[in-house]
This record gives C-alpha cells, structure tokens and sequence, in this order.
C-alpha cells in the first residue's frame, strides 16, 4: 500500500540553477491540489555554483510544521545532489537522476567538501558497497536498501523537446527545472493539471515560457508512463479539496506584509542575509491600497551601512513616521550604539533580526539561536529594550504589528527576533487578518490651540509608568530637545545626580509597565496537557519540529508539553508554575544553551535536559523525536543533534 | 501657516533660556548668533526647526536654540537628520557638527549623504581639533602641525572639507568665518534655501586648543570670493566645457589656503533633484502622506492595509 | 584635641580654572610629608566652565582606598563650590572661601541645577536659617553646625602679591591655586615646606613661576598666621617619616604604564572620556628604555573611530605584535562587531574598558558598572572571550600585563574593565615591579627550516585544550587564511556542519581551559575572616570603599568577609563555597544589580541584600557603612545610595 | 632573503589549491590573475605577502591567492591591513574589497587611509553593485540606472572613485581593467612598488548582476591615458602651477565617462612620507624593532621596561 498524500521531496543542484524555481513550481502545484506544503531551502553565500537544495513537505490533512531530514523522493539535475543525498532517501522512496551522473568520483565534484568526501567512503565502506568513492556506491547502497532508482536521460529529452516544439536546444534547456518537477509528479501520480496551472502563474507574464513547459510536462508524463515502473515506489500524491484559500509565505514576506500591516511609514536597511529580502520586497510594495482605497505607502531606504539605518530610522521615529530597520547579526553589532539612544530617547523602533550563524561573518545562510543575549544585553549601560521572537511565519507577520505597537506603547526599542530558519521555511498559510491586531500608538503629547511657544517636559518625571507622551517633532506651539546623555524633563543634557537617578528608574519602569501590559497570551504560548509527563521549553523557530516530534512521542505514550517563550525581555516569570512536569528540556538551536542561563538567571529555574543543534541547520521533528527519546529514556543530560550530510 | 511679510520670530525667540558652557571667546558664539539671526530673517517658526547636533563642543549647538534640539550620537547627525527629513519633509533640518564628527567617524555618512542630495543645512564647526576630547588632532588639521594640546606633531595628513564635499556629491558648498557674522546669516540661510543637501563649512577659531589658527590669524586672511567675481552657479543647461570650467574656478579656490583663504558660496548645483522629489517620482503618494503623517488605522484602531493585493500575489490556492 | 594625620580636603571651582593643578599640589606636597593620598576628581563633560571638585583624602597611618563624602576641610574660589559642598563639611571642620562669595544669590550662579537649587532651599528652610537662597544661609547654617569659617580676601591677597613681588596682578592672580592650597596647609599648620618643594616638582620647567609662588606660600602663611585662629578647628596635619619610595598615579597612568610592563608594542585608540588619558600618556612615552638599556617601545595610532581601532590593532596582533585599545562605552559599542571577528579568528587582544554612566552617551565624565552584561554577551553568535576587572590602581597595574598574557594562551579578546573612579583616582603606591607577573605568550608555531612553503592549519583541530598555535604572519615556509566565517583548519571559509560544530566546540572549549589555567588568585580575591558574620561581594572599583567600610563594621562588631571576583568570564565556580556566610550582599553601582544576576546564572546563588548606587558616583566608604548597617540591622533587601549634592 | 634575480615563485605557486566559486564570467577571474601575474613578476614569497579581503564577491580573492589571507569584515579590510603593515613593514600588504565595502560601510577608513599613507596596495573591484547580497545598487552606481537585480531605478548618486582618493589624499592613483590583464598586472605592479598607499580601481563587468556596463559594453570604450602621453607624476618640487595643471588634468581624466573611459596611472605623488617613514621620524626605534618583532621579554620570561623613569616622573616621595 502506498502512503497517500504525505511526502518529503527534495531537489538539489548548484545555485542560480533554478533550484528555487523548481521548488516554487512543485510547492505551488501541491497547494493548488489542495496540499499544505512547507518548503525549506538550503544553501552556500555564494551567487553561482555551490550547492542548493530545497525540502518540500506535501500533507494532505494539515499543515506541516518542519521539514523531515528523511526524504521520500529525492530529484537531482546533477552528481553533488546525488553525493549529498543519496543517503538520506528512505527505503521504498525514489531518486530521480540524470544517467550522466551515475559515476562520478566524488574527487571531480569540486565543491563537495573534503570532510563529505571522507564520510561518505567511510560510509559506503562500512556498507560494505563495493564503489566508495564515486556516486555509483551510493546508487547501489540505496538498492540495496529499497530505494528506486529513476535515471533519466535528461539530455535526450531536450533534444526531444527541442525537436518537436522546433525550439533551439538551449531553449528546450531552460526546461530543466519543470523537468525536474514533472518527473516527480508523474512518478507520484499527482494529476499533471496543477502543474501546468502553477506554470501559468509563475511565468504569467511570457506565455511562451508557459507554454513551452506546459508542453514539456506531457512529454515527462509520457516519457515516465513509458519507462518508468512506480510499482515499487511507496508514494502517492493526488488532488484533496479543502477549504478557504491559502497564501504561501516564507518569514521575510510575512514579517514585510506584517509591517504593512502595521502600519510602518519608514523602513531603512543595508543589504544582508538573510534580512534583505524582507526589504527588497517592502521596495516592490512601497506603496500600498487602503481598505478605504487610498494609496499610500513606506518610504524604503538603502543606506550605505547599519549604523545609518538605524540612526536613519530613529530620526523618522522621532516625527512620529512608525519606522523599522531589519537586519543580522553583524549589522545589529554595529547598530548597538544607536540601539542605546533609542533607549536613552526613548524612542519606539523595531529592528528586525534575522539570526545566522555566528559568531563574526560566521555561516551567513545557515541558521542558529545565538544571538538571544546579544539582543538581551546589547549596548553599554542599562539600556530597556523589549525582546520578542516568533515562532513560526504566522506568527511573524502578526508579531511584525505586535512588535510595531510595543515600541510606541512602552517607548523603546524593540528586537524581533526571527531567524534564516523561518526567512528560508515557505508554508502555506490561511490569509492573515491585519485587523486582528489593533494598531496602538501609545501616549502622544497633544498641544493646546494656541499655546503660544513654549518649551515642553517630553520626558516629564510625572509618571507612574514611566511613560511620558510622546511630542514628536514638528507639534505645533512646543519645542523640546533629546539626547542620548542624561537628561532633564526637557531633554537637556544634565549630569545632576538626582535627576539621573530618576530618569534612570523611569526608563527601567517601563520594563515594569509593558510586563504587566502585555497580555499573558503574547507573552508566551502553552501546548499539550497540563499533567505532562515532561516539558519542553523553547523559544523562535524551533516551534514547528518540537511541536510535531510531541505529537509523535504522544502516539508512543510519552505525553510532553511544550512551552513557547515569545517575550524574552522583560522576561514572563509567569512561566514558572508551567515548568513543573519534569523532567524540564530544553530545545535551542546553540551551543551554550542561553534559554537555559535565562531560565536560572530570571526565574531560579534549572533545566533537566538540553537539546541542542548548532551546525547551522534547523531542528526536524525527526531530530527532535530522537533526541526527546534520548533524553527521557536513557537520561542523556545534553543530547548535540549533528547531521553528516545536510 | 499664514503669509506674513514680516518675520513672527526674532532673534530672542531662538536663543534658549540656558547658560551656554563653551569656552570664553569660542568662535562656536560666533556661528550660534548667525544661526539666530539667519532663523529670525527666515521667519520660520521654532517648532518647524530641528537642530540636529553630533558629539563635541559643537555638537552642543542645538541646545542653545530655542526649537526642537536633538543631540544624537558622535557622527550620526546626517543619517538621524535625514530621518527626519524624509519622515517630514516640512521641517526645516538642520545639522550641526564638528570636524571630527563630520569627516572623522561620520564620513561614511558624510560621503553617502551626497549621493543622496536630502533637502539639509549641514553646518561643520571646523576648529581643526576634537573640542570636547582635549585637543586632539582632528582629520581637517594638516599634516605635521603641533596645536599645545599635541605631545607632538601631527602625524595623519588632513582633508578639505570642501572639496570632499564637492566629490561626493552636495549641491550647494560655502564657507564661512564664526567671526564674520554677517555673512555667515547670509551663507546660512542661502544654503538653507537651497533646496537639497547644502555644506557649509565655518571656520571656527578654539582659543583652548588651537593655538595656531586662532582669530589672529585668520584676520586679514579671509576674504570673499563672490565679492571678487567668483560666480557658483552651475547654469541649469550646463555643457561640458562650463561644469569643466566652474570645477577648475571650484578647484582653485578649495585649494587656496595661507595668506588668503577665501569664503562664500563655492558651488550652486541646483540641477540635480532633491531625495525627497525623487522618492515622490516612485511613490506619488509620499507628497500628500509623507511618513509622519499617514494615517495608519481607521477609528478603531484596526489596520488600514488591504491585504487582498498580496493574497493575489502570493496565492497559493 | 585635634585629629592629626588623617583629613579629607575638597577643593572645588569651574573647569579649567585650575582645581586640579590645586589638587596635585596638594596631593604631592602632603605625600612629601610622608602622608598617604587618595585623590577622587568630579567634572563635567565641559572644557571650561562647569563645576568640578577634587577630594584628597589624607592619612598618615595608612594607605586610604576610597573617597569620603564628609568633608573636613573646603577650599572654594567661587561661589558655585559653596553653594554644592558647604553643607558636606563636618562639625569642626573649615570652609575656606573668597569674602566674595558670601552672600551670592543661588540663581545667580549660573550653571547650578534647578533641582540643586531647590534641595539646597529646602535644607536650608528645614534647618530654619533666615537665608534660604544664597550661600549666606550656608555658611549661616555651616556656623550653626560648628563648621569653622575661614573668609579670605583673595582679591588683597592677589594685590598684597603683586605689590610686593612686583608682579602685574594678572600673573599674582596665577598662583590662585597655589594660594587655595597654601591656605589650607597653612590652617593645617603643615610644614610649607613640602609645599614649596611640590610646587618646584610640579612647575621644574618654569622657575620664575616656581619662585613667586613659593613667594606666595609664605605671603599666605603669614596672612592665617595673623588673620585667622584656627583653634576650633578640629584637624591638623604634620610630616612624617615613612618607608619606601612611592609613586602617585591614577588608573589611566596604571594601565599605561603595565601594557608597556607588558610588552604592548601596537595601541590604537579614538579619544573618549574617560578612555582618552591612557592612550595620550602612551603617545608622550612610546619610546622607553629596558632593562638591558636598549631604547624600544609601541606605536600609537589615533584612528577615525572605534572601529578602526579594534580593526587596525586585530591586524597588528596577526603578526605576532602585543596589540591593545582602549575605550569607554560609546566606542565599546562601536567594536562589537570586530571583537566577534577577533573570538573567531582566534586573535589575542585586550580592550581596556573604562566605564562611565550610561545608557547612550550618558554621562561621559561619572563613573557606572552598567557595562557588565554588555561586556560578558557583546558580539552576535558565541563568541568566547575573557572579562576581567580590577578593583584599585595597583591592581589595574599588574592586571594590565595579565590581560595581555590572557590575550595570547588563550587567543581570544580580552575585556579589561576598569572605570571612570579609577581612572580619576590618584593613589600613592609602592614602585610597580613589571618583573612581578612573567610574561607569557602562549602557544606559537615554530616553522621547520627549509620545509619549503606549504599550507598550515592555523586552526589546527588535534588539539585537547583548543588551542592551536598561532601562527603568525609572515612566518616563514607557510601561510594559511583567516576569515571570521566559520572555517577550516586552514582558516578557509566553511559551511560544512560538521567541521562547524567541532570548531564551535574548540573555541568555546578554550573558555575551560582558561577557567583550568588562571590561578585562583588572579579570578578573585577574598577578605575577611572565614567565619564572617556577612559576606559582600563585587567586583571592580568598588573594593577600596569596601573594605574600608568593613573595617569600620569590625570595629562595631560585625564581622565581614569581602568576596571580589576579577573573572567574570570564565565564571570562577569555586567562589559558590565562599559564598555561605550570609547574608550575602552585594554592591554594585548599577540599577540592576548584574553581579546579582550572574551569580544566579553561574552558580544560582542568590544574594539577599543589594546596595546599589547608580547616580555616576563612586561609593565612599562612610555611604557604604550605612547602606551595610541598613541591611544588617534593618534587614532591607535593597538599598539605594544616592547623595543630594555630590 | 637572498637577493634573486629570476623570481623564484611563479604564478602557479600563486594560484591556492581550492576551487574558485565566482560566477562564470565574472570580471574578478581577471583581477585575480592579473595579481598571480604582478606578483610571480615582482618575485615576493607567499609567506611575506598578505592579502586582506572585505566582504562581498571581490572580498573572496584572498582564498584564491596562495599566500597569508585575512578576510575582515565588511568594510574593514583597510585598518586590518594597516594594523598588518605597521606592525610588521617587513610584509607585502594588500587590500581587495569592493565598491560597496570601500565607499560605503568603509567609507570612514577610505577616507582617512588617505590621510596616513601607509604602504598598502589597495585594489577596489568596481562592479557597481553589491555582488553578494544580490544586486542591490552600491556606491558607484550612477542615478537613475536600473540594473536588473533592482526594482526601481537607482535612487542615489554616485561616488567617482579615483575622485574621492584624489580628495583623501592617496598618492598613487590609478584604474584598470578586469579583461585587460596586461596593463592590469602592469598597474598593479606599479602599485606595489610605490612607497605609500595606492588606490587602483578595476572596473569590473559582474555578468549576473550588472548588465548595463558589461563586457561587450566596455569594449572598445576604454583607452590607456599613459598611452595618450598623460604623464601622472607630481614631480619632487613641484610649484603651485604644476600642481594645479596636474590637478587639473586629472580632474579632466576622472570625470571622462561614456564613450570614451580613461585606464592607466592617474597620479603619482611621492613627495608625502609614509606613515612608517613619520612613525619612524618620531621614534626611530621603530625601524628596528617593529611591533610585530620587538622583543618583550628576556629570557625568564619577564618585563624589560626599566620602570625607574617612570617613578622618576610619578615620584611622590
Ligand atoms: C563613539 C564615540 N567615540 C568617541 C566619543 C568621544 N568624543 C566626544 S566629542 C569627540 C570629538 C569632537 O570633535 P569634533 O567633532 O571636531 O567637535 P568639537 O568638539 O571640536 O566641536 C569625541 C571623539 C564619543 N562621544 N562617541
Ligand atoms: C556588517 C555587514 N553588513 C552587511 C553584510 C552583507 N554583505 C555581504 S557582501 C555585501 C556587499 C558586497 O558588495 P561589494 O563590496 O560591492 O562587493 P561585491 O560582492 O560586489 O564584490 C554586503 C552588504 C555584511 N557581511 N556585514
Ligand atoms: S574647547 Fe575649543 S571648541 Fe570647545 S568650547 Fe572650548 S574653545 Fe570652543
Ligand atoms: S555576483 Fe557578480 S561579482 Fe559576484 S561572482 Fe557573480 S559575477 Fe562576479
Ligand atoms: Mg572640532
Ligand atoms: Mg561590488
């Protein structure tokens, strides 16, 4: 019996060849039969040439949440793929390759790392295959255990392409990418329609393409239904229906879309990965319609580095523009110093942070978590700032409007933290409600007609919270001045000592106010049973694989709870009473597993087990299971969770 | 705002009701009471004002003007005032640095900010040395001079501010003396009329530190270039042969330093459009909505985004 | 009976005026005398103007280690120093001021705060004397209390000088500072004579000046002799003969002084208070003699900012040069970025980190520990490097040749903390012996001879500890990469997940190492006897007032241990058994209290009490005896010291 | 080192044993051999070669070089490598970094590298784009043109490179290009052996992200002015009048843009020390015993600083 409706596919092949596109192509058509897809992409700082690939995961009856490092059918246009990943297919799962590739010593690959190289042969040795160093071991390996094999000519089937649509052979090439993905949905059986509907859409604006890969994709079904047997092949994949439409977003569109939303007017960024997308894109819509119809929009600014973007935006905050910046790690090391004015003014910004591999230059495309302190603590001095991460891409686009209301109600900076993990992660998703969130601007200083001038206390001392209103520049009848020194209730610097004091315990009560402001619900998110058998706290983009790992380890009786830190500064000491089922885990994508200092530092609280990844790479929920299992099981204190070959 | 022929505001309107802690007999008074009058002449009112100050001696300025003052970081006056700017395009912007600020930590900003031509009056205090920090050499000191606060020598070479700001783009470039007042209000409110990014450099004794270029020396040196005929402007219709010939005029006179050292308005380009009227060639709306004053949510607080256009773009069924 | 051999004096005046020539003066000639010195300066971020003052604290017995806020003897010019200190001077002691100042209407004096003004007005009502808004009420108020008035007419003192020496008045007026001091000898009955000798040191170069203001030391002695009675004057002073040579230095002097005992060779710095001093001495000594008589010594270089700073010394520490900054918060925030690439590449550096208040710009010239945190997590990632703090001059002496030592057996940056207290505290001490703390350069690699050229693995994984030598560029026979990507053994770019997370460990793993390797005595310091009643903890500059204030408890019969962590990361765990004998207190002058929450983190421990200050004042060792007797006896969890008019 | 005369390292022992991750076609593959080239042919070792990258496409060459290789952060290949070089002068420096991390993030040090002059040869990959973040527009783009990596056209102005080195102070200026190997190696040849720091621009054609100033593009556009008998030379004692000719020859040359675009050595000024020669004026120990070679310690292991004079100068009793 073939399983019906849920898969893992994976494509791979050097960037700028089309990687991407083959995956939109296929996770387009699944959605538009009805599946819910998550798409996540791998890959180099590199432009051309390094390795790429790209996992989807198909469900037909709900919304996948992680990707799986276990893949069904695995589709590659040349040897490095197979290289990589060969190893990775399950048994009764297929490989489709090109037939070109079937030998190739790993030795001529030239981007496969040396380490690969060793791995790989120790593997294929260990096998006991009797080719260890080239591409063909690992085809015979994965005979050996149940995979499929799908060798395709690919090069003839340009030429037959080329030949009947009288299109020059470079043309026909240009295919490959619908190629690739027809061969997978034949070999699934998934209704070739949606295919050729998603081509229509992806390349809507040249309908000669379209028409030129529709045509492309009879001749993959036919050439599949002629010499390709899928008996053997333990997947299946047809047209569901469903309800409600769906949007498919990965985190930099979902937090843009969400600014939008929430109504940011400035946006200043220098390029970086993986936050530059979310500004690119917010460039292509600066200007947006009402629900009134209006137009009206953002002003999107490319600035020549960090420091100036965040400066940049804080000068637009100042006048009451809702202004943000995003960028990674090294580019927030250089907005540090302004993040201590913003502070110091009290001036509402968002600076959204898409964590990478650190430290330093690190892994600019690979993901990780390590940054949590470095938003926590970063800036000299006693500096408020609100901390919150979001856990998915949902939540990343109602975040991006939460995030946008905190800095004006509470006054200062705020970091969303998001990571590449969820930048790179596509899923389908209902269409987000911008209404569900209410826009909140906070305390705005409002003059009197006709006040005259007169010079007004912008940091007035008569406050309870710590708030003050807001006058921002430009309100008539009042002028004031702010500084990054200690100041007055006028914003003058002043180096008095009483006054410091109370500016100081003013600016810190706020941290006090949004704690006791912010609901419960945003604060932080609880799943599972409340009489668990353990728990597992974690915060960010390790949401989806935990979620999904708990709901697997129930089917086996071990009955988890999961608790989702969003707010990290100020931190939620209402959690507490939540992490009493032990044994308390803890799942962080670092090395030195900072929610676990956090929890001892802020609530006493000791973590039992630490799961920890830290090679770049996002958590599956298959890691997780394992991992999980490891630690309620066998009681391993710190379980690291390291792939060979991803 | 109403018409008025004759100017709301006087001069006592912009001097803040505060001690000024310079040092006595600094030429920052000097470039402070131009800034009044030149405000006062102007007629705009103290609330349209921003003052955006750096870190240093001169970076203080915008306390002692009675209007918005904000007192940024060491070299991010430019990118916080072009925040603003842009935000709010009726606010009248001002920038108010050292030479440290400007062309030591800042230059990055300062060399990008011309690229981008922001409606801005950025005025650089220029004392050859770090004020605030004691007398230490700053980039506009020359190579090989010994103010009393150098235990020796300057050992880095210095740039011209002028001319740096030629290359990298500013479209109105003036120079003046904190001393001579009178044409300093006249150089200030030509660059702040100037629509796009004006650089005026003052050169501004520090009697504390600089020991060489002090009041002394500069009188009897400086002179006007535009009262001898020196003309600034790039005609709208330029060819090659006049911007080839003012940029020659332009080259000689930046470079002339001693026993003249001239003043006044160097450079006039008024033929490149401002940041602001380019980001409204993109996006129509900016000049009715400009981002300070959009209306973000309707009375209910909710969003005002349609979110429909983007379920289209990224409709996945 | 008067109090002999022990004061604290206060001289106070606008910036520029000279308060600190006045207090080197007095410092130097009380130190001829064979007295002990502590010097503490106050002042604004002002070149000329503003008020600052300046505290000697005298003692014949015994080296004094902080400042008192009670003042013995006041020296004012002006009316602004009266106005601020008058009401510090105890019962007994003297107020010296100008007959000028003494009837000067608060509002008068121009740069005195509103919020001054209006406590001054409101102590003055309460004490219920008839002026309430001048300095008159004080001195009014001064009488009333027992202080002892000493008005002089400097203007006839000046014209006395003049007249006699034949001197214009303007340059009689010049010895102002010296007449300011010699009146306070004078009341001292200190011998003139070591004033006269300190005034010879302190003007070596301009002996006319020396002359006429010896002069004036006997014009001034003269005039108290005759004009005034010092007989209700409760303190005097009188030289003593003690042992050993003594140096007077602050802490900017200290590190200098010990980077150079340390081998430093390449010092990059961007002025910034309070950081500034200490490059500016090393650019006026980059040429020193050695022991062996060779002339040798460091390059300088005033870069464009803090970037270039950090940037320009990684580059001269890549050769194999002893590489150094230093900086305050400002430009620390500047560095974070480049100090990541340093934990990453491997590359030995100290950053000396003078704190000053904060958040932003702060307060430039007022002292903070806020920096901690900051110091422990800046940087994006995981980036390993060692913090250190020192608590005295001495200290930052013999530290800054450790750190450089760090730096290089550990090859990561190294966070020198030390403080603007510090850096204005002027000490007496014993000649610092460099031979003291050998200098040690870690592990560097040796190249075979001839082995022609070939590539190294600068990051060598066979390594137990992690670390791997250092090769230095321009080694012979070899060359390798650095990157602060992750990287290979050969310092080349990676994103392999497997090398990564070996790399990641080696780095990190050094952190143990170095935990392992510094002797206990070198991460923390422990006073007091093991059966302590309480015990404190802190670390930095507050240790003088500190122990001081727990002699005092001693003498009150209760007994304290003082516990001062240097390291603060590597964490030193072993402290948690010195820990026990509680309560356990700590002092700290931040908001919020960050020893408190490392020590949860690191060892959850728990203190029970915090005395925080955070106004950008020292503690003295008078407010901490009655933050600590509050907590002891009144059992307050926290205490906040905060003085009206310091 | 034993003075050779043929070199001993040819440029296969310049080329690391690691594949190169360029696009195909990108202009870099030339400025990288052009450097295999220009250093067999001045015979240096690898071991007293550094090569100090930045961050973007051009900031990989470093890997390609077999040779010490530093890759800085973005921005900061300048003072890395001025930190290099004054500690140890001993080492052949240079920089390779591109538009975006020289007159962008790094435009602070661009700026006041010139003030200092120190022995580096600073190579700039002029694309006009930033490479690695893909295609956004950098620095040297000029305003209004839309590549196709960009959504709009661009809305910045543009830096002239050799411009704004002119204006810094570098004395050595010149600009190549990434297909014309010959005179590149030759220019950066002639960058090396300059005493001071040289600024060469390489106009490089990105074929993924530029497609408005390509390879074809180029063709047949560029012409050598040494060829054309420009001579670049500041001679030694020079008058004001040579210098202002020069200067404005140079101007000429720098804004030449269009048909006809000018390559070769643009200035040449060996009348300014270099920073090691000012350093080593102040302390002449430095030529002895640089940083990066002083002996700091004897042979237990302990300080050499004789600290007597510095109690002599601190003494208090
Ligand atoms: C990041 C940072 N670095 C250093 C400083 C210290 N600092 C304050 S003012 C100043 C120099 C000011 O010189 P300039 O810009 O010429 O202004 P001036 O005082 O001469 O008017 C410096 C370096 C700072 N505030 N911030
Ligand atoms: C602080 C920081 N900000 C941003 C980046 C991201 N980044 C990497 S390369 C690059 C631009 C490179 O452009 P350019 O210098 O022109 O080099 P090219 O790739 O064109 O050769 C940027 C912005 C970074 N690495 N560090
Ligand atoms: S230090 Fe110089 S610039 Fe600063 S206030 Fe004093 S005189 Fe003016
Ligand atoms: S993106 Fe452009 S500059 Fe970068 S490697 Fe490709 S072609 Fe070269
Ligand atoms: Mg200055
Ligand atoms: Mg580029």
């Amino acid at each position: 019996m073939k399983t019906v409706g849920e898969l893992s596919w994976r494509i791979g092949g050097p960037q700028g060849s089309g990687v991407d596109t083959a995956a939109r192509l296929f996770s387009l058509a699944a959605s538009l039969g009805g599946l819910n897809v998550l798409g996540r992409r791998e890959y180099y700082s590199n432009i051309i040439g390094r390795h790429s690939y790209y996992d989807v995961r198909l469900s037909a009856t709900r919304q996948p949440r992680s990707h799986r490092i276990r893949v069904d059918l695995l589709t590659s246009f040349e040897a490095e793929t197979l290289a990589r990943h060969a190893l990775s297919v399950v048994p009764g799962g297929g490989i489709i390759y090109n037939v070109k590739d079937e030998d190739t010593p790993f030795l001529r690959i030239t981007f496969l790392d040396e380490r690969v190289r060793q791995d790989l042969a120790r593997v294929l040795t260990e096998e006991g295959v009797e080719h260890t160093t080239s591409t063909k071991g690992l085809l015979e390996l994965a005979e050996k255990r149940g995979v499929q094999l799908y060798p395709v000519p690919y090069d003839e089937l340009f030429k037959t392409l080329s030949e009947r649509f009288d299109v020059p052979l470079g043309i026909a090439q240009r295919t490959r990418n619908t190629l690739a993905v027809a061969l997978s949905f034949a070999l699934l059986e998934f209704p070739r329609e949606f295919l050729k509907e998603a081509l229509a859409r992806v390349f809507a604006s040249k309908p000669k393409v379209v028409e030129l890969n529709q045509a492309a994709v009879d001749v993959i079904y036919d050439y599949m239904a002629s010499s390709h047997s899928n008996l053997a092949f333990d997947f299946r994949l047809e047209g569901v229906t469903q309800d409600g439409p769906r949007m498919m977003l990965n985190a930099n569109q979902a937090v843009a879309i969400g600014k939008l939303a929430g109504g940011l007017t400035f946006q200043t960024y220098y390029p970086i990965s993986p936050a530059t997308d979310e500004s690119v894109y917010l460039e292509a819509h600066t200007t947006y319609r009402t629900r009134e119809g209006d137009e009206q929009g953002v002003v999107v600014v490319q600035t020549e580095d960090e420091i100036s973007a965040i400066a940049m935006a804080s000068g637009a905050a100042l006048t009451g523009a809702r202004a943000a910046t995003a960028t990674s790690g090294p580019g927030f090391s250089l907005m540090v110093e302004q993040l201590g004015w913003t502070s110091m003014t009290e001036t509402p910004l968002v600076i959204t942070l898409y964590m990478r591999g650190g430290p330093s230059t690190g892994m600019p495309t690979r993901t990780d978590q390590g940054d949590l302190f470095f938003a926590l603590f970063a800036g000299h001095g006693e500096a408020p700032r609100i901390v919150y991460a979001s856990g998915d891409v949902e939540e990343a686009f109602y975040d991006a409007i939460r995030t946008l209301n905190y800095a004006e109600m509470f006054q200062m900076p705020v970091i969303h933290l998001v990571d590449k993990a969820l930048a790179s992660t596509t899923v389908t998703l209902p269409v987000p409600d911008p209404t569900q969130v209410p826009i909140r601007r906070g305390e705005i200083f409002v003059p009197e007609e006709d006040e005259g001038q007169r010079i007004v206390k912008r940091f007035s001392l008569d406050t309870e919270t710590g708030i003050s209103p807001r006058v921002l520049l430009g309100t008539p009848h009042v002028h004031h001045w702010m500084t990054g020194g200690e100041h007055t209730e006028e914003g003058r610097v002043t180096e008095d000592p009483v006054i410091r004091v109370r500016m100081h315990d003013k600016r810190l009560a706020k941290l006090e106010y949004a704690a006791k402001t912010i609901p419960a619900e945003e604060k932080f998110q609880v799943f599972g049973p409340e009489d668990a058998d353990f728990t597992v706290i974690s915060w960010g983009s390790t949401k989806g694989a935990i979620l999904e790992a708990l709901e697997i380890l129930e089917q086996k009786g071990l009955r988890g709870r999961f608790v989702q830190v969003k707010l990290l500064m100020p931190f939620p000491k209402e959690i507490a009473p939540l992490l009493e089922r032990r044994p308390l885990i803890l799942v962080e994508l670092t090395r030195t597993a900072q929610l676990a200092r956090l929890l001892r530092m802020e609530l006493g609280v000791e973590v039992d087990h630490r799961i920890l990844k830290y090679s770049g790479r996002p958590f599956s929920f298959e890691e997780l299971v394992d991992a999980l299992e490891a630690v309620l099981e066998r009681r391993e204190e710190e379980v690291t969770v390291l792939q060979l070959f991803e | 705002m109403a018409v008025e022929t004759k100017p709301r505001w006087t001069v006592k309107d912009f001097r803040a009701p505060y001690e000024v802690d310079w040092c006595p007999g600094c030429g920052d008074f000097g470039i402070l009471n131009a800034i009044y009058q030149a405000l006062a002449q102007m007629g705009v009112s103290p609330h349209e004002t921003v003052v955006v100050g750096g870190i240093g001696c001169s970076g203080k300025a915008q306390y002692y003007v009675n209007a918005y003052g904000v007192h940024t970081l060491h070299g991010r006056p430019l990118p916080v005032a072009t925040g603003i700017k842009l935000a709010n395009p009726n606010l009248k912007v001002f920038v108010v640095s050292g030479d440290g600020d400007s062309m030591a930590i800042g230059a990055a900003h300062f060399v990008n900010g011309g690229r981008r031509n922001v409606d801005i009056t950025y005025i650089m205090f220029n004392n050859e040395v770090y004020g605030l920090t004691k007398g230490q050499a700053s980039p506009t000191l020359p190579l090989g001079l010994q103010t009393k606060s150098l235990p020796e020598p300057n050992i880095q070479g210095n740039i011209n501010a002028l001319m740096l700001a030629f290359t990298t783009g500013y479209t109105w470039i003036g120079r003046g003396y904190a001393y001579n007042i009178k044409q300093l209000v006249r150089l200030i409110r030509e660059a702040t009329e100037h629509p796009g990014l004006a650089f005026l450099e003052v050169l501004q004794p520090c009697p504390t530190y600089n020991n060489l270029h002090t009041k002394d020396w500069y009188q009897g040196r400086l002179y006007d270039i535009n009262e001898e005929g020196y003309d600034p402007v790039l005609p709208p219709d330029a060819d090659d042969a006049t911007r080839r010939d003012l940029y020659a005029r332009f080259m000689e006179k930046v470079f002339e330093w001693g026993d003249r050292i001239p003043t006044g308005v160097f450079l006039v380009n008024r033929n490149l459009p401002t940041f602001e009227e380019r980001i409204a060639e993109r996006q129509p709306h900016y000049r009715i909505h400009p981002p300070a004053l959009t209306r973000i949510r309707d009375d209910e607080g909710r969003s005002l985004l349609d979110i429909q256009p983007f379920y289209e773009e990224h409709r996945a069924r």
